[in-house]
């Protein structure tokens, strides 16, 4: 069980984050936003059915490589995790870990319809329905499994925000951390 | 062995029902009584390959189906064994002594229908983790409700102005 | 009173037997007083030994049991304060750290009278300048060291007779050497002998040279006679162990020094038959000695038993000093010499550290080990720095004498001991690696949580053995300058060191200048440092237990065994898995079994009843008749 | 050690990681263009490490999991400086081929400490495995350098580039021994199929594996440096260390340090091509690879020397 004492993450995370939040922003220069923009490394783990759709973006056709972005296999060496599909409660304890795990900044990509509101597994007993409750995620791609041009697409949408210093999912993590801890409690009665 | 030999052969087994549903399959229907000796039977006739035990849960006529597939090779056949137990307090011996692989079966179909194999010595929880509530897979189990009660009444992170 | 008077070797001898049995009986009475004294003795004689430097006595004693002619010379050259001088030291901080080690252990009193005795003998066998009082004192070493090693109780049984076997047989084909050389020239003392050598037939000087060496190959465990090595090295107590490994092993360097080079001298060498400008008895060392290096360095790699591993890190390091030892140049003399002081000094530090890990964790198996570096700071950084210097990196002393080794070896065009060594380099690298690995980085296993760095007994020893091998890489004109005297006493051309502080060997054939290494390897490391302090925002440490492991939480798998030790070169052993079955062991088991059932057919010869030896008497007299019958 | 040896010091190591990660660069370039995909561009390293340098959390275990990178760029930088590259010979008159072998010991060294310091199982193997390939070409390797150093008669790399001056290139004069060391350099460059240290999918990229933020940032710079060293020693031993025009002038110079660049980077490409098309060997068939075909060749390239040499 995990308890409040030996924080998995860092112990400055549950601090409150709003003055630290605007000199993040504000000193994470344009040219450090832009070399995190052009090589993000995504977290090789597919957590659902969406994982078929990262092949053809890695090969030729669409080579998500041109962007910089390269599968890195650990969360300690990445800043992109992709959730490609339902979420179900034991993955969302592994997401949750590699998250955590993760150096910051930090961006979180939900492919599909099921982390939005469960798709057709909303009323399963064992699937997340809202993933937003339980992880901050920056982009939503809509699509029961979205096509790679929508991928890219959403790709690129997620580096102008980056650029703009609007995707602040970490931010939201650290600074509501403790309300997403207590939603990751309610979910699971025993954490392990 | 065509599937017209087959169907004369289970037939004559005592108290069974046998269909041909279609080419290559057949459902044989038996008394609950009289499962595992149906189940040795059709183990000598060359169905060696115990594929899954299915649950059906028939709340109307207050009855649990369970449903041996059974596939051989040999013949390219698969059998239906269909048995009915009542709902009340379900039970049923085990065939892990004809099949081994039955024992994680009937595992699932403890957890998820409720139904106890008596002679199972692992029927603990498989899939689900510290699961409270009634067997998921029953009819009964209203799924809708639970979903609303445990998922839908978590609050979205920044909801409060 | 001129106390300068005393500073002279046999009066060294005389304090360390008299405090050896001093120690013995004041030990009955209080701990205190045994560990005082023998500090004390062990101390004075390091003193003495230090103050005897530059000093070239020869006293005589002619005790009036031996026969004509024979008298007892001891004396100091610099060659010999060169090995005494690491002999006493290595002794005195033996002595210091075995304090907290052996405490309670079995024997305890013992141990120290022992030691003492066992460092008079070895100082003994170095400052005796006869070949009588240079094999007395050899037996006294091997004696006591036989017995230092039987302390450590049942287990190190087998292992001492194994030693004391392989010595003994050393010490009979030296003993019937040295007696070849006193009945052919009438003398005993060295350098009457060295006089006489010039003229004497070859194959003479093959034999009886030979004769000795083997009795000197048996103590520095070369190829054919390291199998008593390992087993000894680890079984014995582990107060004793970097004494053993650390400064007995070079005795047989010494001893194969003082034959080759003090009393037959280069030239009568070369005379004795040579290959490429290199004597071809010297070859056959170096040969021995780089086989050496190469299979014990495949020994070590597989070893999961810390002492074990180090016994044959031994055993391969001394392979080195042999190949120095052998080619005859003055390079490669000088690197052996300069490697035997290393070995000297990085072995004993770690065989210390390894005594106070085993003590702290009670095993010696490794892989129950693990993570002790940020709990015992002070033992990982000495033995980090001595590993350096097993291995050779530039930043430490090890690497200028394997440096001048492979300079020579090149040099001479040697292509099959060259690669070889380099290639146990490596190796060496590999397992002190495992070492590293197994004891301490990974995980911190949770008995060990409350482990801390051993008493100040015990670091003290190791600081200063560690410091000497860091000072020796700055300045290494301070021991090359001693190497360069012992050498020119040796006969052989002496090294010559440009200047105190960096040795830059100018030959056209290489050059390693340390200090510019060293300066550029610091400043780099300063450097780089400050860039990353700055660069990026700070690190925060995490627990040992928050890894990667693919989303799963340690705590409640903590069946899952995350410490990465046990079979830690399983790759390479499964490749020399075939080849190392035919171990010498099974040779040296195969030649016990041939003797028994030799000597059973013999004693079934007397079978006891009487008809039979009537048969042998007639059978006898019949051939005599016939052979009489025959030759008229 | 004159004002210029300084500045020309601390030029070359500013320079050298970054035409190292330039290399790098055009290496995915090229391995996307085999895959028949458009790739990176080739300044994408350069972002990577500034990316990685600008992280705004860094995690470590203890602080010799923050020595690994450090030692590992201090004794590839050191090494850097003790091999003659294009016109420059900085040190490489102070310390010869067999102080060379020794110091790339020490990045070595420095990883498989920090790694070791990270607990993880993953970096544990890696760590084997990377010291297993390093004793593995060490043999060939280190045959093929005595070959060079007796028919040159020197270990000394500046003397060697010096006399392939006037002499044939090492590369016609010892073919065998060049082939030799270019299968040799497969393995120090870590390119597939000898990259079992940093399987990504076996071992969670061995040492790498908690690596992350400016360390990760180091270990690429590390990366980078030792492309360039290990690729300008096989391009001193054999190539000429690309001496072509004459030193003396300062046209010749730049020209030189220009071919020497072209030649590393040949070297380099080599390698590459064979890394896009290859699988990765286990680890015990690299090591029985290494002591069986290279080793044999070495020796008889030993043997071709010896021979010539003694006329």
């Amino acid at each position: 069980m995990v308890d409040e004492k030996e924080k998995i993450v860092s112990e400055d995370m549950g601090v409150q984050v709003d003055k630290k939040e605007d000199i993040e922003m504000r000193s994470f220069g344009t040219i450090k936003r832009w070399a995190t923009k052009r090589s993000l490394w995504m977290v090789h783990y597919c957590t659902g059915c969406g994982g078929i759709e990262l092949a053809p973006l890695m090969t030729s056709r669409y080579d998500m490589e041109r962007f910089g972005m390269h599968p890195m296999v650990t969360p300690r060496q990445s800043d992109l995790l992709l959730i490609t599909g339902y979420v179900n409660i034991k993955t969302l304890k592994r997401i949750i870990r590699t998250y955590e795990q993760m150096p910051d900044p930090k961006y979180v990509v939900a492919f599909g319809s099921c982390p939005i509101n469960g798709g057709p597994y909303w009323d399963s007993h064992v699937t997340i329905n809202h993933l937003d409750k339980y992880l901050p995620v920056d982009i939503y791609i809509a699509g029961c499994m979205p096509r790679p041009q929508s991928i890219v697409k959403a790709f690129d949408d997620l580096m102008d925000m980056i650029q703009e210093g609007k995707a602040d999912g970490y931010l939201r993590y650290k600074k509501y951390y403790d309300k997403y801890k207590a939603n990751q409690e309610k979910i699971f009665r025993k954490w392990w | 062995m065509s599937e017209q030999d087959f169907v004369e052969r289970m037939a004559k087994f005592p108290g069974s029902e046998v269909k041909l549903l279609r080419k290559g399959q057949i459902a044989m229907k038996v008394p609950a009584d009289k499962g595992h000796e149906a189940a040795e039977y059709l183990k000598k006739m060359g169905f060696t390959h115990l594929v899954a035990i299915e649950y059906v849960d028939w709340i109307k006529d207050n009855e649990f189906e369970l449903v041996y597939n059974l596939f051989s090779y040999s013949s390219k056949m698969r059998v239906f064994l269909k048995v009915r137990i009542s709902r009340d307090n379900p039970e049923y011996i085990t065939f892990m002594d004809l099949w081994p692989v039955a024992m994680t079966h009937e595992r699932e179909a403890h957890e998820m229908m409720g139904i106890k194999f008596k002679g199972n010595p692992n029927l603990t929880p498989f899939i689900l983790e510290d699961w409270k509530e009634i067997p998921p897979m029953r009819k009964d189990f209203d799924s809708r409700k639970f979903v609303k009660e445990k998922y839908d009444s978590i609050p979205f992170v920044e909801d409060e102005p | 009173m001129d106390y300068t008077a005393f500073i002279r070797p046999e009066y060294v001898l005389m304090l360390l037997f008299a405090g050896a049995l001093i120690t013995y009986f004041a030990g009955k009475y209080s701990s205190m007083a045994r560990y005082s004294l023998s500090l004390l003795f062990s101390g004075l004689a390091l003193l003495m030994v230090a103050l005897l430097y530059g000093k070239n006595t020869l006293s005589v004693w002619t005790p009036s049991i031996t026969p004509n002619g024979i008298s007892m010379y001891v004396g100091t050259n610099p060659l010999t304060w060169f090995f005494a001088i690491i002999l006493a030291s290595l002794s005195f901080l033996t002595i210091m750290y075995s304090i907290p080690i052996m405490k309670g252990k079995r024997m305890e009193n013992w141990f120290y009278t022992l030691t003492l005795l066992l460092m008079g003998s070895m100082l003994g066998v170095v400052f005796s300048s006869d070949l009588l009082s240079f094999f007395i004192f050899w037996e006294m070493m091997t004696l006591s060291s036989y017995l230092l090693v039987t302390l450590a109780g049942k287990r190190s049984d087998k292992a001492a007779l194994n030693y004391m076997i392989l010595s003994t047989m050393g010490a009979y084909s030296m003993l019937t050497g040295i007696t070849m050389l006193y009945v052919h020239f009438g003398t005993t003392e060295f350098s009457l002998l060295s006089a006489q050598i010039p003229g004497t037939p070859v194959n003479f000087l093959w034999l009886s040279l030979g004769l000795v060496a083997v009795g000197f190959l048996v103590k520095s465990a070369a190829l054919p006679f390291y199998v008593w090595a390992a087993p000894a090295y680890s079984e014995a107590p582990d107060g004793f162990t970097p004494l053993f490994s650390g400064a007995l092993s070079k005795l047989g360097a010494y001893g194969l020094f003082l034959f080759m080079y003090v009393i037959v001298g280069m030239s009568a060498l070369i005379g004795m038959g040579s290959f490429r400008g290199v004597s071809s008895f010297g070859y056959a060392i170096a040969l021995l000695g780089s086989i050496t290096a190469f299979i014990a360095t495949l020994y070590a790699i597989r070893e999961d038993d810390i002492k074990r591993l180090l016994a044959y890190s031994s055993v391969s390091q001394v392979g080195y000093i042999l190949m120095g030892l052998g080619i005859g140049t003055s390079l490669s003399v000088a690197g052996s010499l300069y490697h035997a002081l290393n070995h000297a000094l990085f072995k004993t530090v770690l065989f210390m550290g390894a005594g106070a890990i085993i003590q702290l964790t009670g095993t010696r198996k490794m892989s129950e080990m693990g993570g002790l570096a940020t709990r015992m700071p002070i033992t990982f950084l000495t033995m980090l720095i001595s590993i350096f210097s097993l291995a050779a990196i530039p930043m430490t002393s090890g690497f200028g004498s394997k440096w001048l080794i492979y300079e020579a070896a090149i040099n001479k065009g040697f292509v099959f001991i060259a690669p070889l060594a380099f290639v146990a380099s490596v190796g060496s690298f590999l397992y002190s690696f495992r070492l590293l690995q197994a004891v301490f980085l990974g995980q911190l296993p949770d008995g060990l949580k409350d482990a801390k760095d051993p008493s100040l007994l015990v670091t003290i020893p190791m600081i200063a053995l560690t410091s000497i091998t860091v000072l020796f890489a700055i300045v290494p004109g301070v021991p090359l300058g001693a190497i360069a005297s012992a050498e020119s006493y040796m006969g052989i051309q002496p090294i010559q060191v440009d200047s105190l502080f960096y040795f830059r060997i100018g030959n056209s054939f290489g050059a390693y200048n340390a200090l510019v290494v060293m300066t550029i390897l610091l400043f780099a490391m300063l450097v780089a440092m400050i860039m990353f302090a700055f660069a990026g925002s700070k690190s925060k440490k995490v627990d040992q237990h928050d890894t990667y492991l693919s989303g799963e939480i340690y705590e409640h798998h903590s069946d899952l065994g995350l410490h990465y030790a046990a079979n830690f070169y399983r790759p390479i052993e499964r490749m020399f898995e075939p080849y190392l079955r035919l171990r010498l062991e099974r040779t040296y088991d195969a030649f016990g079994r041939g003797y028994e059932l030799l000597s059973e057919g013999i004693r079934r010869v007397y079978s006891g009843d009487v008809q039979t030896y009537v048969y042998y008497v007639i059978g006898f007299l019949g051939m005599l008749i016939i052979l009489a019958g025959w030759w008229w | 050690m004159s004002i210029t040896d300084i500045v020309a010091i601390i030029g070359m190591a500013v320079f050298v990681p970054l035409l190292g990660l330039l290399f790098m660069g055009i290496a995915r370039k090229i391995t996307a263009r085999i895959q028949n995909r458009i790739g990176p561009p080739f300044y994408q390293q350069y972002i990577d490490v500034m990316k990685l340098f600008s992280k705004r959390s860094n995690i470590s275990h203890s602080w010799v999991f923050d020595i690994g990178p450090i030692f590992a760029v201090v004794g590839m930088l050191t090494t850097m400086l003790f091999i003659p590259m294009g016109g420059f010979q900085l040190l490489s008159f102070d310390g010869d081929l067999i102080v060379i072998m020794y110091l790339m010991v020490i990045s070595g060294l420095g990883i498989a400490l920090g790694a070791g310091a990270s607990g993880n199982p993953n970096s544990g193997i890696g760590v084997m495995r990377a010291l297993v390939l390093m004793m593995s070409y060490e043999l060939p390797f280190v045959l093929i350098l005595l070959s060079v150093m007796l028919y040159y008669n020197t270990t000394s790399l500046a003397e060697i580039v010096s006399k392939q001056a006037d002499m044939a290139w090492a590369v016609l004069a010892l073919p065998l021994s060049a082939i030799v060391a270019d299968i040799c350099l497969q393995g120090q460059f870590g390119e597939k199929p000898f990259d079992q240290p940093i399987a990504p999918a076996e071992v969670a990229t061995g040492p790498m594996v908690e690596y992350g933020g400016k360390y990760l940032g180091m270990l690429m710079l590390w990366h980078a440096i030792a492309i360039i060293v290990e690729g300008s020693l096989f391009v001193n031993l054999f190539l000429g260390g690309g001496i072509v025009f004459d030193p003396s002038t300062y046209v010749g110079m730049a020209l030189n340090f220009l071919v020497w660049i072209g030649l590393v980077f040949l070297m380099f490409f080599i390698a590459l091509l064979i890394n896009a098309v290859m699988p990765r060997y286990r680890i015990d068939q690299a090591f029985a690879f290494y002591w069986k075909w290279p080793t044999i060749l070495a020796i008889i390239a030993l043997i071709y020397v010896m021979v010539v040499s003694s006329w």
